[in-house]
């Protein structure tokens, strides 16, 4: 284990959840509308899984999508000046929270219809193989997108037609206020969502940032060398509400459940991994905490000292002149 | 027609009011049920449903997957077969995943059965923008369901309206597509008291007017009476349609008050190109050309995907002044 | 085995085959026109599985419907009649070859998007449930539909629920000109398309009647006892073109296999476990072709007599009034 | 233009010109591929692709699973990733299938975006009827398409045209939905010869006349031609505007025809209600209000899910005798 390596796995997930508190604040002052979604709790597999590829690899999210594109490498302050609706914001203010895109880093967006971005994945992974290029293709999204037939036809695509694309569906166990057990027939294992399309399956601890970007490193691995899907299910929970119109327990889950839970944090669990393994003690984390609030807070000031794009903006973009 | 935001007990919501008429529907017939996504334990995604779960349990309260397609054909299947399902999407921008069976299926099933079949069922939600929710969750599709034959297609702006023409979609035989909006739900208004129905297809004139005829529906018609307080204050006295059902579109009453106004302005939210006030302005024309002052005005959508940020967003839609500015400059021109 | 018994089964599957034999006639003498898809071939699908249900349980199928209505009992003279466009047709000459509709007999209908009846037959197994019958619903389709979201949606959603009803893909091996393997990942074995909703699977040769019988007479019990979907492949071959708009092989397929395959003609392999069980000779068949080519000539008769529909009809029945 | 059923080195069919306009556009570069269901060794349900997958091979050239949002959905991805697909659509109604894809997505993720990503492809397919196959497989939703914000939507409906802007589409950056017809596959008509283009966006007028103008695209075209020697015959001048281009409208061409002529008819094969020729009288009214002599009249499919027996599927759709009378009723009021 490489104490520089482990550090930097620490510093994006802590990047992500401190751009999400401080979001979460800045929606409560209202500098941020519309659907806010937070990715918290969930940081170990976007970090752990965008690990395992290179800078030329797609990424793609559904509306959950902060962790994905800050954990590509998006630089915060474009992305918080977009959710600020600001000018200067990675999509010019017109995407926002759930469409953040980033095609300088192969991060081709979040999308807002539960389901509906798995055959675009299926298409870039078609791109990159008919252009003969190695890329592969990382797409992310809830287990509430399962039973939707936009899921199914996808898999059949890729797997019929053997594209190098990772499906991971991050099972948080709860579809805004539906259970997992109550939405997907066969929710014990969903991973057999995918099987009858043949494609291979796979499970990780999607809490433990090591174990995902381990297993996605494999998958990959197998995916470049002999091209073909692949189901990864990362077992997770969010730790908020379904969005910030959403209370943090709801009534579809307990307080205990959300608290034990938070036990399983995947920073703490990261921390205790590198104290049992004498790396660091939690003494040497206080300088990546300052530098990730210090990265946050200049966030906040970019995009509160961005100007709202021109009416003439309105216009712009609707079509490819 | 009262709008407030004051609590009282002859004032409900407009959520208020589409609870109530689910409710006594449900009451009235058990072949009533409710189905669709966080309908149940959850209340509703805007809490319209709140406490049908409890109440009529979960036999006929049903939380779905997230599969519009299924579910609006499970519902459609079971209409078939004697039931009369709401199917509540979470917003219509989810119904056009739904749309094949929608068209294809509720729409045409009796035709294509020679009247054996019918598909008694409202399909509700909310259709178009709240606040910067983005482009795919930000659309006014009512100009696709009205082009097709076998659907009618109801958009109540009141609470009053939305209670007794949710009654009459429920208690109809045909596919209803029932449109809400997000931004509705809160607003106020006097109900009328216990089971009344109001009428599919009959528009209702909610303010008298002489100079000019404005037409609108759902969310645009507050904005259209807003526009008419305004107006009046400039001593120009316009005459506010609120149509209400859209499918069939009540176009007599349209013509009557174009007739003795001879000025039409439509406002409607969704895309200019191919929306609903073309075809309202074709019709208008086509039975009223001679007493028409001067051409129609459309206050449209913009004809953008929905922009997230809040300048762009206000900019896209139609607000007051746009309404405002349209009705004086069709007065000067005519 | 009861003599009788199988005769009435061959004589039903005779019917489908005469009356579609017929129909090719009238489609080239140009009194049926549109899309004409032909069962012949597959009868033993309809007729084996609608002997194992009542009345009162529902049947629902795809374009390739004739079968599937003639086996529940519908009189040919009223499809015929359908099929010639006539006033007095099934659907009053409005709803043609690909949508036929027999409300007496629980016939709910032919659909021509393929995948698009699925949630139908759902809804069909639901309002049955919700209203406390005991009915069962048999939803016919074919392996084309298999990777289609509509398919996966409702297979998840019965499974999910445990609704009565019972899918049955008859897999005659081409989606028009596209071999399953060239349309289902996993084209081996179609019944994992439905594995991963968790609905239990059968396989059965679709060719012999009464294996079909018996094997829906058994998931019928099963299902009417403790309810919840069930999917069953019936493999079978289409002896003609896709549609009359089709070459009987085509280039996809070579006129060798046709042969072959119609070496297990679903007729033929009745008539041949009649004979080896001693229940009748070839002579005996010819009272039941008789009766059978007067039914159809009836029809074609009574179909040919019959007005078109006058103009007014056309606005009849867009709306329940 | 000529139409003919001659077979002759300068006649094309429709389809033919579509062969080879995707063909030449193949060769030219090799980021454009076809994918659709039978696209492929089938050569196409109606034959377009003929000879594709031979030149082209398989991996330009995909046969499909019937899924037709998985498929659209695929070429948008690869769209975004730099390729130029072709979807096939087997006909326009299974799009209603794709259309949360097309809408959501392809229509969308430039504006979304902010302009980072873009989606240079064409979906093409009959939309219409054809003869007798039902309620589910003939309709004519341009409408809905048009009403879209980010599509451009094609119609030709001549083999030269249909080459000219299937070219031009091909090679144009956005989401062009292109519609054909089942019926005009077979028609012949004078080719431009090699590699030309037809700007999207421009009407053509088929016919000069002056004294009422024709509006039609596609199949009604070439009844709208029909007409127009039939009224020639009965001193009639019709100048007949082929849109071609239905989004974005050339209104500028049948503004400049109308106020020649002062009267108009829309000739169009959809629903009457919401159907686009509602936008185009709207278009033209509030453009040449003053120049009208008479309302417009349009001339359009009835409002009923497509009856299967061909007597009432006639009375269906419009034929020469409706739009004759139309014509003519139209010149006697004004
Ligand atoms: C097609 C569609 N239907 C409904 C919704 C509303 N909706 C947004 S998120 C969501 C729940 C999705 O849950 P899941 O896929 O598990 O993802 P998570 O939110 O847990 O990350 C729903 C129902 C939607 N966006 N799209
Ligand atoms: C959604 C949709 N896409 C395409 C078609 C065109 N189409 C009609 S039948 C067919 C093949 C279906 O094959 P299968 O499901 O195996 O049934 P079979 O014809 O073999 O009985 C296709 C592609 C359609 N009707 N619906
Ligand atoms: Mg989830
Ligand atoms: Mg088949």
């Amino acid at each position: 284990m490489d104490r520089q390596d482990l550090l930097s796995l620490y510093r994006q997930m802590l990047l992500i959840r401190r751009f999400e508190e401080k979001s979460a604040e800045m929606y409560a002052l209202a500098k941020i509308a519309g659907f806010l979604h937070l990715y918290i709790g969930q940081e170990a597999v976007a970090v752990g899984a965008i690990a395992a590829i290179g800078p030329d690899d797609y990424v793609i999210s559904s509306y959950r999508d902060h962790g994905h594109c800050l954990a590509r490498g998006t630089d915060p302050c474009l992305v918080m000046a977009e959710l600020f609706g600001k000018a200067t914001g990675l999509c010019k203010g017109k995407g926002g929270s759930m469409h953040l895109v980033d095609a300088a880093r192969n991060f081709m967006g979040g999308y807002a219809i539960v389901g509906g971005h798995l055959p675009l994945a299926t298409g870039l992974a078609f791109a990159a193989r008919y252009e003969k290029r190695q890329q592969i293709v990382l797409c992310f999204f809830g287990e509430g997108a399962l039973p939707s037939g936009h899921a199914h036809e996808a898999f059949n695509l890729a797997a019929l037609w053997k594209l190098p694309v990772i499906f991971i569906c991050e099972n948080n166990r709860y579809a805004m206020g539906t259970p997992v057990e109550r939405g997907v027939a066969l929710y014990a294992n969903v991973t057999e969502t995918a099987r009858p399309h043949g494609i291979p399956t796979e499970r990780v601890d999607g809490m433990d940032v090591l174990a995902v970007r381990t297993l996605v490193c494999d998958v990959v691995q197998r995916v470049r060398a002999s091209p073909g899907p692949c189901f990864i299910e990362a077992t997770t929970y969010r730790f908020m509400g379904h969005s910030m119109a959403d209370p943090a327990h709801g009534h579809y889950r307990t307080k205990e459940e959300v608290e034990e839970e938070r036990k399983r944090d995947p920073l703490t669990l990261l921390r205790q991994t590198m104290v049992a393994n004498h790396l660091l003690t939690e003494a040497d984390l206080k300088p990546v905490e300052r530098e990730v609030a210090e990265l946050v807070a200049s966030a906040v000031k970019f995009a509160d000292e961005s100007p709202f794009p021109p009416r003439e903006a309105l216009y712009e973009d609707v079509y490819h002149e | 027609m009262k709008m407030s935001t004051m609590s009282s007990p002859l004032l409900l919501s407009y959520r208020e009011a589409l609870n109530q008429a689910m409710r006594e529907e449900m009451r009235r017939d058990g072949r009533v049920f409710l189905i669709g996504e966080e309908v149940g334990y959850y209340q509703g995604a805007f809490k319209v449903s709140k406490g049908f779960v409890e109440e009529f349990g979960p036999q006929r309260v049903l939380d779905t997957p997230i599969t519009e397609a299924g579910f609006t054909g499970l519902a459609t299947g079971a209409a078939m077969a004697g039931l009369r399902p709401i199917v509540e999407l979470m917003t219509f921008n989810f119904g056009i995943l739904a749309l094949d069976q929608i068209v294809n299926n509720a729409a045409k099933i009796r035709y294509m059965s020679g009247g054996q079949l019918s598909v008694p069922m409202v399909i509700r939600g909310p259709g178009s923008a709240a606040h910067q929710l983005g482009a795919q969750h930000s659309q006014s599709l009512e100009a696709w369901f009205c082009h097709v034959p076998g659907l009618k297609v109801i958009a109540p702006a009141t609470p009053h309206d939305a209670k007794g023409l949710l009654k009459s979609a429920i208690r109809d035989e045909n596919p209803v597509i029932f449109i809400e909006a997000q931004l509705l739900y809160g607003t106020k208004g006097t109900v009328g008291e216990g089971d009344y129905t109001i009428p599919i297809g009959k528009a209702d004139i909610k303010r008298q007017g002489r100079d000019v005829t404005l037409v609108a529906y759902s969310k645009m018609l507050l904005l259209a009476l807003e526009a008419g307080e305004k107006l009046a204050g400039e001593g120009i006295d316009a005459e506010i349609v609120d149509l209400r059902t859209l499918k069939p579109l009540d176009i007599e009453t349209i013509v009557a008050s174009v007739k003795k106004t001879g000025r039409l302005v439509i406002v409607e939210e969704g895309w200019h190109f191919a929306g609903l006030g073309a075809q309202i302005a074709e019709s208008v024309y086509s039975q009223a050309f001679d007493y028409l002052d001067a051409p129609i005005v459309r206050v449209t959508g913009e004809e953008v995907p929905m922009p997230y940020t809040r300048p762009l967003e206000d900019a896209a839609i139609p607000d007051l002044a746009r309404v405002v500015t349209a009705v004086k400059r069709l007065l000067t021109r005519g």
